[in-house]
């Protein structure tokens, strides 16, 4: 797995967009954002539909005026230049492939009307066919492909263009779940190979948390967390973060802190013994806050020492195979845990389940912080 | 409710032509009759009108058609009724040129009424434009015509003011063919469709005659309507046209008095007027009530004072040459001395040559009009083959 | 630090976020009047004056005296506004006996004019939607047959069709030049409906059957409701096509109903008569203007209407 | 097992009626027009065969010949004229210019005209001594020359010229239709690339139009053959039979000419013909390739 | 949970496919397919695309013309009936919500015209949306709903017609994988609630083993599998199935029994201890056979006892959050390892896994047929 290069006062970031606004009309879909992508880094943009994702692309590509703020590629601000001179290749959710042409001429009419030689396109075009597998599409037409066929020969003009930073504008998301899986993992076998700068857009957490290097999780415009996955995952700046990754989604119960030794938690009529959570500010007794907890962390049978129990009756159990999910409940609200897929209950079985504190996740109920 | 109730079917639809069948309008109202009128304009659209409401069974008490072929389909298939009896009634024979009473017969029985008489050979010239040329008057042969052209083009006047159709390449035509061939020539190639005629010298005489006058129209000329070209001469822009004697109301309309501000001639020589005319055919009808209202529209168009009256609006002669003519101007008055005498007339082309037939000799004469390249030889071969078609 | 790069702008992104200071070079931001842009424009007023030129002209013309037009260049702008023209080929032009202008047709033209409009996008909806939802034998060949005959010149027609309606009885009258209409509208009303159709999901028509709709039901209540666009593009069409007919409703209107172009041919085509070019023009255009005012109102859907149902052309 | 029933459908009852219609009036009309053509009708239909007598006598019309030319050459450049000019106003309409409406309905206008205005309008601004040629002569360039309508080399360009102007906008609404339904992605990966505009429109987007441009093509062509309106109204034919076509002769010859035998062999000519290009093209176009859908 | 009523000689079937023939143009889809399903039952067919699942549901639908064959509901022969008449209700793919109707208006469309007096249309409608959450939305048009919206109106279309079966052809698979989750709970529900048959087309595995009380597996127009979803996945009878369900895919050997005590497999250099496998036909040594292992039956670590034991470099690693893939190789091929989110391995690091082949599936390498 490549390594984005570690921040380094020396390198240059490969795609650096600073106090960047965009408007539409008079609306600013963006405002003052900044983000630095390094040199061979996977950035993935992930947020809801909406938040500003393919607008923020959009931007760095040159596909949309910005109304402030700058935009530098590989050293260069490049903020109103044209897009074919900034060095990206950008692949769409819709494919865009020039639909009467060949697989071929798709690959090649951009080589072809910048210059290049007619040898050098060929051996560049064969290239790529061979990397993503398009030997033997290289005749056909845009219509007589499948879907993840298509997504490739997108995937494949970009290649061909020979540039440092690819931009991908959720280019998987009209595939269905198997071929998703598939070219995920060529995309990831690709940058491995490449080194190239990516940066990808999506709102599937699959490809975000296998994909990306970093990710930065947006909302209304604004990037609301950029770190690795993993810390992503495990320690989501806010409830925002905190509930739109992870699938099934995180269970969330609103509490009170009360004191004691050490910080406890009262929900409904349980109580959580947060000692061991690992706090980064402070909290104080009678703070409202909310409790997070995946349903991994959740598992069936008695607690181990430090862990909090419940008791409950079973709701549905929707058997998946590999796991189990089972809903119950917990301080009066629904909660839905995941096991292993040997896991059997009925409806209306009372079974037992336990978590770790430390495991979980705390957020201010006001301001839906981490603490 | 009981009044006669006539529909007519015509397509007299502009100023002077309507102020001409309201003559004939209130004649049958004050005669007692109700009068219907539908009028559409161009001949083709009222007859495709016309005909198709007889082939569909709702005919009108009377459609105008021109003298001539047209309505000969009619007659056979029975759709259009005999007047001979009115005419036996009437004496309507012995009044009229005979020519068009004969055009307007099929098998000795009179079928079409014919109501009024076009002559359409006539000349008409710019007086101010001749004299201001050089030309102190109209040459008297189609050969002398040239040098007089000429001349006016000298002097900066368009020299013939011609319509750019076909119908009226074809009138200037037949006047050369009639001056220049004669009466007999005339008849051998538009009766008799005598291809030997067609390759004589003669022919090749009148078809170059023809030709020579290409030169001397203006360049705006292809596709001009008639009045166009008729307004040319009568702002003195151009020295003549030759026109039917409808081009008269032109005149009178802009205040021009005939021999005096223009002047008129028949052919170049004045002495055979080709006529024609407009016939009424009366479709046949079960209805008692519409018979007796053909037969009073019939009697009524030909009474000789609505007679006088339709044809001075209408700028047309009287169908009969018994009727009081002091009325009529000087031109007019030129072209009824010549319909009183049988010899010096010749029915119009379109009276004893099938339309389809025409309309090839009208396809071989605007080609060779408009193509200054085309040789007489192209006429006399398209006609020639015309008429072997057309056998 | 390979590029060369303004100092300040180098030493921007590690002062920030803490200093929000812009780089004093920004890049050129291209201007907005390209050469590009002016020869669009260019081209856009010379393809105008293409279009317009002869609206002009007609416009002019109509308000120009005899004299002047005889006399002055047709570009020529009308000396004083003279709308007699007007007022003469709306209520007093001549035809024949009756001088009531061309206003009388305009009543007939309405008259022909909604009932077939109506009908023939009515019997081009449903065959449409009968040829594109519904299986029926032989449908292509019906269709194959429609579309040669559009081909056809009316003209041929015009004989077998006053026989047939003759002997249905019903020639010359309104119910014939309808039908008439009807007849001639239905080959391309069919192809754009049965194209905008096929371009409609099949599971909302199976959606529909499962509801328990029939034929008629799901035609009414869900098929024709989804029709606007294309319901107006066909309506466009029609108007449009039945309005400006003229040999059609000469020969198969009837005498009470001969429609407005008829009265506009009256005015304007005349062989021996005398041609009054402003009020031609004038005429002219009052017969144009409610196909001109359909357009001007619902232009916009047209366009619309087409991107709808064209997809599958 | 039970049997398949039979019953009649709505759909199949609806369709009669179209099939009634279409027996009667096109099929009908055709076989009728065949018919006669082996007569020797005159004014009103006979039957009286003559064999092929009529075609001989069409073949040998110059007219007839030179009719068929001109509408090659009207057809030819007519459609390709108002498919070019359609095109490129709804390219630059396209561009986001301002007054977009307006515009539109400037293009569009001429289609609602009726072919007799528009044929005596250009025939004005065509002829020399009135339009547009006496107009740039006045304003001083004395050598020019726009005579079209009276020309006869290029009297039939003149109608090509007026066609255009009536139909472009048609053309015009179609394309913007069809330029208005491609994927902005599109777009923007040619920008990406770096591929000039026209470039784009030449060789992707117009590709793309084709199920557009049949349309337009098909709406066209039915006015070619049918071109006759037009043709009277701006030249009559001429100068001398220089812009004549097979309508205006069908026409002709079926009104004026009183002899529907040969107007009929004309027509049924023309109908091979058309017949003869539209069958396999409808073929290709509307049922091989057309997904098979339809209930029960 | 709702079980599927015991198959019972006297109790008839709710929908009955015999020899079932069905053909476009003369291209036979599907062939003699005989499919009966339980009353109350929950049937998913689970297949690729274009294996027939459609088809065979608008057959039952009455939608396609039978080429052959016969369609029994609820005890009645409607091979030829209207669709309106099966007493059926069906929910699309696509919505195929009437989109000039408001929301009521679509869900009393069927009702109204099949004469079901108002105030009755009134109650099933208010009751379909009260079970549905869909009374804030009544009035509102299709276009001014979400996706997960229109789908519960789609429903609600079908449920109001208060009928035994219910069809649902992909009636997801438009929306994200958050909602998507969501709506397949509440159809779960809703099938516990009602008790209604409902045979339910989807390509989504999740679906399938969350939702179906049996499953048929298509593929090509055949039922491969009909088997509860735990069956399937523990026991899938061919190749196709094994591989076709499950994500990531099982992992593939392919080896040859060689003779012992007992059978035991050689794949690769490796050799399969297969003493515990429970055969269900027998073996001969020198067959060739595949080997298939479900990326979560190989964990990380030591052998237990009876367990093969394998060492391996890691490729990749795809931390999902919850866990993580590791794909590896085990003979020669490439194999994936699902792991437990907190797993860590670089790439090219060397790691330990193993597996129980009692959990394991053996096919015939000739037939696909499992052993
Ligand atoms: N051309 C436009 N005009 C006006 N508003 C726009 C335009 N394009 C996007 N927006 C608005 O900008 C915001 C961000 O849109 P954007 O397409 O970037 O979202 P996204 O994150 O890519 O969503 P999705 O996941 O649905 O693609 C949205 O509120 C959208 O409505
Ligand atoms: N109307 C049709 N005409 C011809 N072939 C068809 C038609 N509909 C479906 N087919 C063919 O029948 C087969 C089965 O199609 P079907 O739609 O049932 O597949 P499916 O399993 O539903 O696939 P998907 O998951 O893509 O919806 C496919 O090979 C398809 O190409
Ligand atoms: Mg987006
Ligand atoms: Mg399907």
């Amino acid at each position: 797995m490549s390594q984005p290069t570690p921040a380094n006062e020396v390198m240059e970031p490969a795609v650096s967009v600073r106090d960047l606004a965009i408007a539409f009309a008079s609306h600013r879909v963006i405002d003052e954002l900044d983000l630095e992508v390094q040199k061979g880094e996977f950035l993935v943009l992930l947020g809801p539909s909406g938040c500003g994702k393919s607008t923020l692309l959009n931007a760095i590509a040159g596909l949309l005026d910005v109304a402030d703020g700058e935009v530098w590629i590989s050293g260069r601000n490049v903020t109103w230049a044209e897009p074919k001179d900034r060095g990206i290749g950008m692949v769409f959710q819709s494919y865009a492939l020039y639909p009467r042409m060949s697989v071929r001429q798709n690959l090649s009419f951009g080589l072809k009307i910048s210059g290049v030689p007619k040898t050098e396109v060929d051996a560049r075009v064969d290239k790529a066919a061979q990397l993503l597998k398009l030997e033997e599409l290289l005749q056909r037409r845009p219509a007589e492909l499948s879907g993840g066929q298509r997504q490739r020969v997108a995937i494949g003009r970009a290649l061909v263009r020979n540039v440092d930073v690819f931009l991908f504008d959720e280019p998987l998301s009209n595939l269905d779940a198997k071929l998703r899986n598939e070219l995920r993992v060529e995309i990831k076998k690709l940058h491995q190979r490449l080194g190239n700068t990516m940066i990808y857009v999506t709102h599937d957490q699959v490809e975000a948390m296998t994909l990306a290097d970093r990710v930065a999780v947006m909302r209304g415009g604004t990037i609301q967390q950029l770190a690795p996955p993993q810390e992503i995952y495990r320690r989501p700046v806010n409830l925002f973060v905190a509930g739109f990754i992870g699938s099934p989604a995180m269970n969330f119960f609103e509490g009170e802190i009360v004191a004691g030794e050490g910080p406890r938690l009262k929900v409904g009529d349980a109580m959580v013994d947060l000692s061991r959570y690992p706090f980064s500010t402070n909290v104080s007794p009678g703070q409202r806050v909310i409790l997070g907890i995946r349903p991994e962390h959740l598992a069936v049978g008695p607690a181990a020492v430090g862990s909090v129990e419940v008791e409950s009756q079973v709701h549905i159990t929707e058997p998946m195979g590999a796991d189990t999910i089972v809903w119950a409940s917990f301080a009066g609200e629904s909660i839905t845990i995941r096991t292993d897929g040997e896991f059997n209950a009925r409806p209306g079985e009372s079974i037992a389940f336990h978590f770790d504190p430390a495991r979980a996740s705390l957020f201010d109920a006001q301001t839906h912080l981490r603490l | 409710q009981d009044k006669p109730t006539a529909e007519v079917m015509h397509w007299w639809t502009s100023g002077g032509e309507a102020a001409a069948i309201k003559e004939f309008a209130k004649a049958y109202d004050a005669a007692g009759g109700v009068w219907k009128d539908t009028a559409t304009a161009l001949g083709e659209n009222s007859r495709a009108a016309a005909i198709n409401r007889m082939v569909g069974g709702n005919p009108p008490a009377a459609a105008q058609f021109n003298t001539g072929k047209q309505f000969d389909d009619l007659v056979a298939q029975g759709l259009v009724r005999s007047i001979d009896d009115l005419s036996k009634e009437e004496g309507w024979q012995a009044v009229m040129p005979p020519f068009l009473y004969d055009a307007a017969s099929r098998d000795g029985k009179l079928y079409a009424l014919p109501i009024n008489v076009h002559g359409q050979n006539w000349m008409f010239y710019s007086k101010k434009v001749l004299s201001d040329s050089g030309v102190e008057s109209l040459p008297t042969g189609w050969d002398a015509l040239v040098p007089a052209l000429e001349k006016i083009r000298a002097a900066g006047f368009i020299p013939l003011a011609q319509g750019g159709q076909p119908w009226q390449e074809r009138l200037l035509f037949s006047a050369i063919l009639l001056g220049k061939g004669g009466k007999d020539l005339y008849f051998k190639i538009y009766r008799d469709h005598d291809a030997e005629a067609a390759q004589s010298d003669e022919f090749r005489g009148v078809v170059e005659a023809f030709g020579a006058l290409r030169g001397f129209v203006d360049q705006g000329s292809p596709g001009r309507n008639w009045n166009d070209a008729t307004a040319l001469v009568l702002q003195d822009k151009a020295g003549m046209q030759l026109m039917g004697d409808w081009a008269v109301g032109e005149f009178r309309t802009a205040g021009k008095v005939a021999d005096k501000d223009y002047g008129c001639s028949i052919g170049l020589k004045g002495d055979t007027l080709i006529v024609g005319g407009d016939v009424f055919v009366f479709p046949k009808t079960g209805d008692e009530a519409q018979v007796k209202a053909q037969n009073l529209l019939a009697k009524t168009m030909l009474d000789p004072a609505t007679q006088v009256k339709f044809n001075l609006a209408k700028g047309s002669m009287p169908i009969r040459n018994d009727v009081d003519t002091g009325e009529f101007n000087a031109c007019a008055q030129k072209g009824m001395a010549l319909l009183k005498d049988k010899d010096s007339q010749v029915p119009v082309v379109d009276i004893i040559m099938s339309a389809s037939l025409l309309g090839a000799l009208d396809d071989v004469l605007t080609q060779y009009w408009h193509n200054p390249s085309a040789s007489a030889d192209d006429v006399v071969e398209g006609f020639v083959s015309a008429f072997e078609l057309e056998e | 630090m390979s590029s060369p790069r303004p100092t300040v702008a180098a030493a921007a992104p590690l002062e920030r976020p803490a200093n929000r200071q812009k780089s004093v070079e920004r890049g050129r931001k291209p201007k907005r009047l390209t050469p590009g842009r002016i020869g669009l424009y260019a081209f856009i007023a010379v393809a105008a004056a293409f279009f317009l030129l002869p609206a002009v002209i007609m416009i002019f013309t109509s308000l120009k005296s005899m004299d002047e037009i005889r006399d002055g260049s047709i570009f020529a702008l009308p000396q004083h506004l003279d709308f007699s023209a007007w007022i003469a080929a709306w209520s007093t032009a001549c035809t024949g006996l009756s001088c009531d202008g061309i206003r009388v047709g305009f009543w007939n033209s309405i008259k022909i004019l909604v009932p077939s409009v109506v009908l023939s996008i009515a019997a081009g909806s449903i065959l449409g939607y009968a040829l594109s939802f519904w299986r029926v034998r032989g449908a292509n060949v019906l269709f194959a047959i429609l579309l040669l005959g559009a081909f056809l010149p009316y003209q041929i027609f015009i004989y077998p069709m006053v026989r047939g309606f003759s002997l249905l009885g019903i020639y010359n009258s309104l119910a014939c030049i309808v039908t008439i209409h009807v007849i001639f509208g239905l080959p391309v009303m069919t192809l754009i409906f049965r194209n905008f159709y096929a371009g409609l999901p099949q599971e909302l028509f199976n959606a529909a059957r499962v509801d328990g709709g029939g034929f008629w039901r799901i035609f009414l209540y869900v098929i024709l409701p989804m029709s606007t666009p294309i319901l107006i593009v066909a309506a466009i069409l029609q108007i449009t096509g039945i309005w400006n007919d003229f040999i059609l409703g000469l020969v198969f209107a009837g005498r009470e109903n001969l429609p407005m172009t008829v009265q506009l041919n009256n005015v304007v085509n005349t062989t021996y008569g005398e041609r009054t070019y402003n009020m031609n023009m004038a005429a002219t255009i009052l017969t144009a203007a409610v196909p001109l005012v359909v357009y001007f109102v619902s232009g916009r859907w047209f366009v619309r209407g087409i991107a709808a149902g064209a997809v599958k052309g | 097992m039970t049997t398949r029933p039979r019953r009649l459908r709505m759909a199949t009852f609806v369709v009669l009626p179209a099939w009634a219609l279409v027996l009667a009036a096109y099929v009908g009309t055709m076989v009728w027009t065949m018919q006669i053509s082996f007569t020797d009708s005159k004014l009103l239909p006979v039957d009286t065969y003559v064999g092929f007598d009529q075609y001989e006598r069409l073949f040998s019309s110059t007219r007839w010949l030179v009719s068929l030319q001109n509408v090659a050459i009207f057809g030819v450049l007519f459609i390709a004229g108002s498919l070019v000019v359609g095109f490129l106003l709804a390219v630059a309409l396209d561009q986001h210019v301002r007054f977009e409406n307006t515009l539109r309905t400037i293009f569009l206008y001429p289609y609602a005209m009726s072919f007799i205005v528009t044929g005596l309008i250009w025939q004005w601004l065509m002829n020399p001594g009135l339009g547009i040629q006496k107009a740039v002569q006045n304003w001083g360039w004395e050598s020019f020359r726009f005579d079209w309508a009276v020309n006869r080399e290029m009297a039939i360009y003149a109608v090509v010229i007026a066609g255009i102007w009536q139909a472009s906008g048609l053309v015009m609404a179609l394309m913007l239709a069809g330029l208005r339904g491609i994927d902005a992605d599109l777009w923007k990966a040619t920008r990406i690339e770096g591929i000039p505009p026209w470039r784009v429109y030449l060789f992707i987007i117009v590709p793309m139009l084709r199920p557009l441009i049949i349309t337009a093509v098909v709406l066209l062509s039915i006015g070619v053959v049918k071109a006759f309106d037009l043709v009277v109204a701006l030249t009559s034919g001429g100068p001398g039979i220089a812009s004549e076509v097979p309508a205006k002769f069908i026409m002709d010859y079926l009104f004026t000419r009183q002899n529907i035998g040969l107007a009929t062999a004309a027509a049924t000519v023309m109908l091979i013909t058309v017949a003869s290009v539209l069958t396999p093209w409808l073929y290709f176009e509307y049922f091989r390739k057309a997904r098979p859908r339809g209930a029960a």
